[in-house]
């Protein structure tokens, strides 16, 4: 099958299709020590986001990490990275060989270790982008950083002057007004968002009856957040001009096409890619049916 | 079928980086336990101790409670002839449920073969006498690693609950068995069956898999001896392919994929083969 | 099969066994013209709680009304009732002779019309508690009542002093700290809560790409939302000490178990109930023969 | 069978209150469709044009994108013996497909007799001769209609897409059949008839039931002409029993729910028979 074309543009960077991964759900390392050359010779997407990275190294959180639900996940992963340095000197000159553009995640639990990491990676050519992972509370007020919009709005403010290279804010579905923050987040200076992060959720062992996961909850991801991801993605489009990557629970080409239909730039495959490793080339291979079908039918694609 | 690239000194076939719908051409029962025999011709021959991610074809999830939803993961049990694989299944839960109730005609969807299997060449034996120790399930990686150690690998030895899941033994060839209630062989655990072969001879290279107190316990004892042994573990994956960090197990330096780093590890990594939510 | 029992007192009122619905999930008055007085004679519930009743009547939103989701479901049903008059009037005589006592759901527009609707239902024998739908925007700041901690303890401390029964608040899943929101009504006098509500969901028609729901946004409900209402349970029974009615996708008794093993004291069924009209009651059976299995094994039910 | 309570002036029998699970006896097939007859001997005999909510006991869900969830209703197409009970299904998603594989020895869950029925009564008729108008699918609960007014009923008017679709006019007896294509019968649509008849003789008494636009066509026909008009609707359901306020459709009195006060309801109560988000 020859390699999709849906030839996109975000943030200035061009791409050969609109999906891509969503970060901390593919290790494009470790597929290849699983796939070799082959992986990168079809590479499943069009960027790739990699996983979350933080100042110091991290462990993740204690096993076990995930629980099943009915069409999803929960994963208390706990980002795990090398850290900072352990990223630049190993997963860097090896991520920047895949023949797409990068873009890199970080989060800090300071607004100073976020900066501290923008400005790592602000004068590294192999870098695209950045995705901001507002997600995690910030140590000094206690409050989720990406669930304020005034918080949100602070740590952009500060990290924006420190790169050129485009900063996308991943907001957390875990707030009363996602639109809000993403209004604060473009205020900001933010060039685009992408959303949705994982909903928080739980399970019990159902022998023990104490929660299953390591660390007591976690994030729920997979086809049982669409809905909820679609309805974010549609309000948060109507109230920036910002380009967007949407996400959650995308699992075929019709899921990515509701997600453009609601404002989205791209989409990000996450959960899906567990169950193929080549589900984002598929996704993307769907859209472009889905595209053609439409064009030739005459129907109209965008109100 | 593809020629098959080999990493991590000869441990390791590439997978194909998408899942692959193939076809179940047998489906046999050896008492408690079900084998499908799959044709896959496309797939690469896999190590011993390397594992598939495996979903049914049609209607994966839709049991009680809508799971499953994710790929399960199996080890491959034997490759019967070119272009084919067994696995070896137990009914545990509504994943196994689903593939248990496949049969000749159906197809399921394959990512294989996955993870570094069993160190066990020549080299890596380096004299040692190969010993096969399993426990219920466990049984599956050592039928393909006795047909590759031919006859240099002596009876395995393996555990069972009881006499239905004892019938399992049969799937590999002239294997020492004991059960937990006696009613089939020696009247006990495997590991009785291991400290007499090690107290027979004890220059071997221990090859395990079993559950995690049967592995923990191969591990105390092969260490306790200077044992080598190799150990192949479970625990709960999502991926198989090292995307989800899910799959971690406690070593000595930190936690490890399993999926990737694993699932064969060797036992002196391990401060314990007891690992948070794997089994049963 | 017996009537389940497994006694258990809510705010002072003494249930058979902890199963109730969810409002706006099962109607009793339909159901008797349905299934006539087999309903009555194996009521479902051990207690019933009716449908949100606002001052003025409510046709409701316009259908497409519903979406099915992968294991769940969206609605956006709208609030459609008689209206406070009507109510009084029509259900209350019809719904007081239920074998079950009665708590009756209500929502305003505004604190005053909420004070009206506590104040009318005050001095109702028929009904044993009240519980307050805070999920609407307050027209007068913009901002959802029950999303914001500060909103919902005005509301409470409003109507509070109305009545003697007891007020149950029901939370909303769309905030960001659930919990917070909790603390405050129960700083404010709230004597029980209930969570979780449906969670904003959104779907696409497949042929035209509009928004399929007539409202163009809805709730979503069912199994897929299961883990995420464990974990605000689980959360909000340890921020506060009044009881808790907990629900959200609960299919089995051990569903059920869960939430109570959560903190919950009562466990409310609500789109099950569209899969088997019996669903409450077949959960509770379920839950005492968990109760009955875990007490004769010898394992703790509760550390 | 339990003895049936029956209420709304006879045409609405009561239903147990709570599913039930009941096992396919046969699986036929008439072209397009698929009739499954199910055991069925606690139910109360249901009265023409009220349904059932049904799903399959096994695999509901799981199918592609995971659904069905919900059960779905059908229209009691014949009660062909006591205790017993007849559905015409056509594949057309999820659900139906999933009901359209089961078969003799599966299980199916069951909530029926749900709704009001057809008032086809001698009173009700008032000497005016009973016509009964189907397109499609819709064609399913006209055949318990037709057994229970015998004679009286003259040839149903059944209106199908293609000639595998015609084959389900052999599911009634002496139906005249118009296709949109001409493959079978008259080359046209099944209103054409129904105009021939009311030419013919307008004391007439309609019973229809179809896709929307052929049940609007039907509501418009008559209104102009003044014969009453009865007409069974569909539209999306969860509950089927008054629960979740998510069928309604727009009468001229307001919103009405299609499960508890449908799906058979007089033409005078609509504006239109378009109902949102019905059909395919
Ligand atoms: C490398 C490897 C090789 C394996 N080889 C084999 C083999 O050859 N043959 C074989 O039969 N099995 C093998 N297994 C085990 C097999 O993968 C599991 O038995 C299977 O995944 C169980 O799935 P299930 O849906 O049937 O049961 P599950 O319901 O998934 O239950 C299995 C266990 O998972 C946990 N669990 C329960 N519910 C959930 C939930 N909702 N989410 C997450 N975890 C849950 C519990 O600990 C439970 O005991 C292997 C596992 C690994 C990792
Ligand atoms: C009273 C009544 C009687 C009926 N009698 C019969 C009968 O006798 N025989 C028969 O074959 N059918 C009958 N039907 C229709 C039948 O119920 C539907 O065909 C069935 O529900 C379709 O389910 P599905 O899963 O196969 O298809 P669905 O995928 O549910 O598709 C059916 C329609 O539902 C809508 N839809 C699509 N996706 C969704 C979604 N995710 N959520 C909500 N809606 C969606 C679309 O409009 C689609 O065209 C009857 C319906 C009613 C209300
Ligand atoms: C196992 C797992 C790990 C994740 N790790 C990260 C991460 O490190 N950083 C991050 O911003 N998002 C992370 N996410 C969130 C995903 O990028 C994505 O936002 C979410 O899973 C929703 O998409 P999906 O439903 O397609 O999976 C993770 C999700 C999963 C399932
Ligand atoms: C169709 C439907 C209608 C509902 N109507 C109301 C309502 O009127 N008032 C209310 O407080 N909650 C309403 N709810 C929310 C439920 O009471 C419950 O909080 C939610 O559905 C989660 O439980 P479940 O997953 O068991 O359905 C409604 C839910 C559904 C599905
Ligand atoms: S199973 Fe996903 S990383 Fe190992
Ligand atoms: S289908 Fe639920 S009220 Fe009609």
């Amino acid at each position: 099958m020859s390699a999709p074309s849906l030839p996109t543009s975000f943030c200035g960077i061009e791409l050969a299709h609109p999906i891509v991964n969503g970060s901390g759900t593919f290790d494009a390392i470790a597929a290849q020590r699983a796939f070799g050359d082959a992986l990168v010779e079809q590479f499943p997407f069009a960027a790739f986001v990699s996983k979350t990275v933080t100042v110091a190294p991290r462990e993740g959180n204690p096993p076990p990490r995930l629980w099943e639900l009915p069409a999803g996940l929960i994963n208390s992963i706990g980002l795990p990275n090398k850290g900072l340095a352990g990223y630049l000197t190993h997963d860097l000159p090896e991520l920047a060989r895949l023949p797409v553009p990068l873009i890199v995640n970080v989060m800090g639990f300071t607004r100073e270790e976020v900066a501290q990491l923008v400005t790592a990676f602000a004068e590294r050519d192999e870098v695209a982008a950045l995705e901001l992972n507002v997600s995690c509370p910030n140590v000094e007020t206690g409050t989720i950083m990406g669930s304020d919009p005034t918080e949100t709005a602070r740590l952009v403010e500060r990290v924006r002057p420190l790169t050129q290279k485009p900063i996308v804010v991943k907001l957390t579905p875990n707030a009363s007004d996602p639109g809000a923050v993403a209004e604060a987040a473009e205020a900001a200076g933010a060039d685009g968002l992408s959303l949705i992060n994982t909903i928080r959720g739980m399970a019990l062992d159902p022998r023990t009856r104490e929660p299953w996961l390591g660390a007591g909850t976690g994030g729920v991801s997979g086809a049982t957040v669409r809905a909820v991801a679609l309805a974010q993605v549609s309000d948060v489009a109507q109230r920036v001009s910002i380009p967007l990557i949407a996400m959650g629970g995308v699992q075929r080409g019709r899921d990515a096409d509701d997600l453009l239909r609601a404002g989205a730039t791209l989409v990000a495959v996450g959960t899906e890619s567990f169950r193929d490793p080549a589900a984002g080339r598929r996704v993307a291979h769907e859209l472009e049916r889905l595209r053609r079908e439409r064009t030739s039918s005459g129907a109209p694609t965008r109100a | 079928m593809t020629a098959a690239v080999c990493t991590d000194d000869g441990r390791r076939t590439l997978a194909p980086p998408q899942r692959r719908r193939a076809a179940v051409l047998e489906r046999r029962t050896y008492g408690s336990y079900v084998v499908l025999r799959v044709a896959d011709p496309d797939g690469p021959p896999p190590r011993p101790g390397q594992f598939a991610m495996l979903a049914a074809a049609e209607r994966w999830g839709g049991g009680d409670g809508e799971r499953p939803f994710l790929p399960r993961a199996f080890s491959v049990a034997r490759v019967p002839a070119p272009g084919e694989a067994e696995f070896l299944l137990e009914d545990v839960g509504p994943g196994t449920n689903r593939l248990c109730e496949l049969d000749a005609g159906d197809d399921v969807w394959l990512l294989s073969p996955l993870g570094i299997g069993f160190a066990a060449s020549e080299s890596d034996l380096d004299g040692r006498r190969p010993l096969l120790v399993g426990g219920g399930v466990g049984t599956a990686p050592l039928a393909i690693l006795q047909d590759e150690l031919g006859d240099a690998a002596g009876a395995p030895l393996l555990g069972f609950r009881d006499a239905p899941h004892a019938e399992g033994a049969a799937y590999l060839r002239d294997a020492r068995v004991a059960t937990d209630d006696g009613s089939v062989g020696h009247h006990g655990r495997v590991t009785e069956l291991l400290v007499e072969e090690l107290d027979r001879d004890a220059h071997a290279q221990v090859y395990a898999c079993g559950p995690p107190p049967m592995l923990e316990a191969v591990r105390a004892l092969c260490a306790a001896r200077g044992v080598p042994a190799q150990l192949a573990l479970e625990s709960g994956m999502a991926c198989g392919f090292g995307a989800c960090f899910g799959c971690v197990v406690p070593t000595k330096t930190g936690y490890v994929r399993l999926c990737v780093d694993g699932p064969v590890l060797d036992a002196d990594q391990l401060e314990t083969a007891l690992v948070p939510g794997a089994g049963h």
